[in-house]
């Protein structure tokens, strides 16, 4: 790491494993609101121009500088459809053990409370897109959970089912998890810096594989952090001011207390 | 607000079925607060593909029997309140969808056939409340191949607010094509403008291309800031201090109707 | 000619399906003809929905094996004589269609689903001439509905020529939306364009309207009056002189070779 | 008819019989290179704004001045499938006694000589456009057939498939007949001027039925033929203007007869 830079914050970190995870791909698409996604996807497109590699074609919903659709909000779903989306972001208010989720809502549908604003695209996305990355950074028994009250869009499919698509990965603020299709279960890849196996099993309500000593997920080189500093905090700065101010002050915490 | 909003809202009619767009597509606020004003009731929203303060509102004020969306959020002012408690409370018919399963709808009504269909959904909670979905075994695929048939969509209104209109009935919508998709699917269409142009939209190529032809609008009314708190694309941003002060308000039956009183009492003024 | 549009061409396999547009939604002749010198064969022309002297002259040069389409037309010059012989002398396969049946082919392969549903066509000689369509009882339908769904069209390549493209390979396609279509259903589009400009097509909502994003376009040239003899909307019109000249020229086969020498030599000069 | 006026050409009682057919419509679509429909759907819009009725909507396809669509070629077929389009006109090739109508060819398909262009939209149209007129202004046996070679559309179907259209009128240079959906045969409606039954049975290859002495298609009034001869042929003139020059030539033709 260069000697002028504080080092990376956990949300930097963040947003450089999911720029790992768009390796290859050529068009991503992000949802509206998902501020960390955008920055891991302009992040990967950025590191992308600097390698002089083939562009990364990204679009996030809602944004008028970083979409480009023109047929209106049927066009991602259209594109996705035709395979031209390789990767997609997904939340989930639950995410259980065989990566079903839930954004509908706590309890017996349909008078769930709380009641989650509902499934969006995920119901279609989930299954034709192929690498969607479930991002949550709640880490918490009360988001992974062994079953799900109610299943927007399963994990998995029976083999007569169309399914190009499906879990490819899952973000938390605690770890990463790669998704073993045959085994329809989450495998711990890595552990976040400064966070524990135990811990991420007390965390997580239910099993999950995993190896008895567990990598860390590691953090950016120097210039991927530079560049996650400059070009990306800039095109971050115009789609999610408020996520990109706080993102700056707490590179600057982090720096006092490093010069501290 | 102008009396014109309130002869266009005076066209939907209580008991129908309303299609609205998503918040960044062009929300005619305006005709909602006439339509609050009007009290028209049991409506049946159809979002497309998501619902925001319009349809937060419109529940809220008592006005909506049933929903048919794929989300229903006041975004980055968090849940939607009025919405999240009739669910709660069982006060509203609920129609979870997926987002392509709105415009599938939508897309079979405009293609004047009876279904659309769609991949995804099966092995979902969704599929399984949906009576109207159904599952075939897909005729042109000589292994077995399950796929979901979504039915047309046909609203009786579809309502929107847009940049501008020109005499002849024709509206720009640039390329917020999911408000074409609406107006070809509903029986009439209700639009509210910034403003009415004299030059004709179709005579030039470049505006056309954004253009709703006038056959699909029904009656066009001008409403200043009429998404307002929403924005509208290349005319103003959205007000996210007056959609977070909804949100605020509208966590208890109080709050909601003090904020819905204000705005009566506001256009009253 | 420039030599781009030989490496656009040159893209364009043997054997293989191209989706082409009506006449006056901007056809690539300049394409057309660099197709007949790099001579191409066995192709697949989909017409959207109908074809005119770009189908003519490759079916005329021995290039076609199989044409879908609603109708091969010269327009005011007439019918298309070397489309006419080659039907009579059984030298191409024929899909004969009708045109929302194309479009639908292409929706299916836009919506990734395998098949659309139309009405029409029950108790045609389309219909019966076209065992790829099949014809099921509406399943979402309590009474007896016989409906045809017509599955996915997937072309190789779809070739059109537009207005102008930006440095990011946005295309301008203004309201010829059919262009759209064929883009989103194909594996690959190649485009050519009037010209090339600086200004970011996506950036300026008005023409952001009518353009076809770079995500849809494989490869684009340059190909000043690259639809003539047809015309180019905004651009140029048609010049019914020289679709005439051909018409002519087309009816024997000595007249045609003649009219493609010609042309091949006024390339070549 | 006024003074100062020739007298209608035959192509003017052609065009001025289409606009009497669209009474009542509110939408009206023309295909590409029908100027007599063309001009009857101008005539008929120019009669219903000069009696101040609500407006006719006119789309003449291939015209940048007279088409309003614009969703690319399928909104034509979006628009009729949404009922939206009350008339549109179809020509043939053959036509046959029940209303089919072949655009593709003569002989065995598919290697039919003469092959026509094609069906275009008539497998659907035909189909779910309420108003179907048939026009073809040549009247000979061998357009007007018992039984089609090809039937790019059915004039009638069984009562099971979907079919709110039809035809609703066959206008040659000759006559004009009604269809009966449920006899699923045409009947005489009018002979045009000089025109005999005799004449009419001869050159038809189907029986219809008729009246024993047949009325005469009306021809216009002066207000009407006056307002065609203004407004309405330079409105065709924009777009076919070969057509317009021609009728035009017609008029003065009829004219010079008449002053002779």
């Amino acid at each position: 790491m260069s000697h002028d830079m504080s080092p990376a914050t956990p949300r930097e970190i963040l947003i450089c494993t999911v720029a790992g995870l768009l390796d290859g791909c050529r068009c991503v698409a992000v949802g509206a609101a998902s501020p960390v996604p955008a920055a891991g996807a302009m992040l990967a497109r950025a590191l992308r121009d600097t390698a002089g590699e083939p562009p990364l074609r990204i679009s996030v919903l809602g944004s008028e500088a970083h979409n480009f659709f023109t047929n209106g909000s049927a066009e991602l779903f259209d594109a996705a459809g035709q395979g031209r989306i390789d990767a997609f972001f997904l939340g989930g208010g639950q995410i259980d053990r065989h990566g079903n989720i839930n954004l509908v809502g706590v309890g017996d549908y349909p008078r769930s409370a709380p009641r989650w604003p509902g499934s969006f695209g995920s119901g279609y996305l989930y299954y034709v897109v192929p690498r969607v990355i479930l991002y949550r950074e709640e880490h918490s028994p009360r988001v992974f959970v062994e079953k799900v009250d109610f299943i927007s869009t399963p994990g998995t499919s029976e083999p007569d089912v169309y399914r190009p698509g499906g879990p490819y990965a899952l973000l938390t603020g605690k770890a990463l998890f790669d998704f073993d299709k045959d085994k329809r279960g989450f495998r711990l890849a890595s552990l976040h810096p400064d966070h524990t196996l135990e811990e991420v099993t007390a965390a997580t309500g239910f099993a999950f594989d995993h190896d008895p000593d567990p990598a860390t997920t590691p953090g950016p080189d120097a210039a991927t952090l530079h560049l996650l500093r400059t070009r990306v905090m800039d095109e971050l700065s115009e789609t999610y001011p408020a996520f990109a101010a706080e993102l700056r002050a707490r590179i600057q915490t982090t720096d006092r207390k490093a010069t501290a | 607000m102008s009396t014109d909003v309130h002869r266009l809202a005076a066209q939907i009619a209580s008991g129908s079925t309303v299609a609205v767009p998503v918040d960044y597509a062009g929300v005619a606020m305006a005709m909602t607060r006439a339509l609050i004003e009007i009290g028209t009731s049991e409506l049946t929203l159809i979002c497309v593909p998501t619902g925001g303060m319009q349809a937060d509102m419109l529940i809220g004020a008592g006005q909506v029997r049933a929903v048919e969306t794929s989300a229903v959020s006041l975004g980055e002012a968090g849940g939607a309140p009025r919405f999240n408690a009739a669910v709660r409370e069982g006060s509203i018919a609920l129609r979870d969808a997926t987002c392509p399963a709105i415009h599938a709808g939508l897309m079979a009504a405009q293609k004047g056939v009876p279904f659309m269909p769609m991949r995804g959904l099966i092995g979902s909670d969704l599929l399984r409340n949906r009576p109207d979905w159904t599952v075939i075994d897909n005729p042109t695929s000589e292994t077995p191949d399950p796929i979901v048939l979504i039915p047309a969509i046909h609203p009786d209104t579809a309502i929107f607010h847009a940049p501008m209109a020109d005499r002849e009935g024709n509206v720009w919508i640039g390329r917020r094509r999911e408000l074409a998709s609406m107006a070809y699917a509903a029986r009439q269409t209700l639009v509210t403008v910034e403003r009415i142009v004299d030059k004709r939209l179709l005579d030039d190529e470049t505006l056309a291309a954004g253009t709703l032809p006038g056959l699909y609008v029904t009656d066009i009314a001008i409403a200043e800031k009429g998404a307002w708190p929403y924005g509208l694309w290349g005319e103003y941003p959205t007000d996210q201090e007056e959609i977070a002060r909804y949100a605020k308000a509208a966590r208890s039956d109080d709050g909601f109707a003090d904020y819905i009183g204000a705005n009566k009492a506001e256009v009253m003024a």
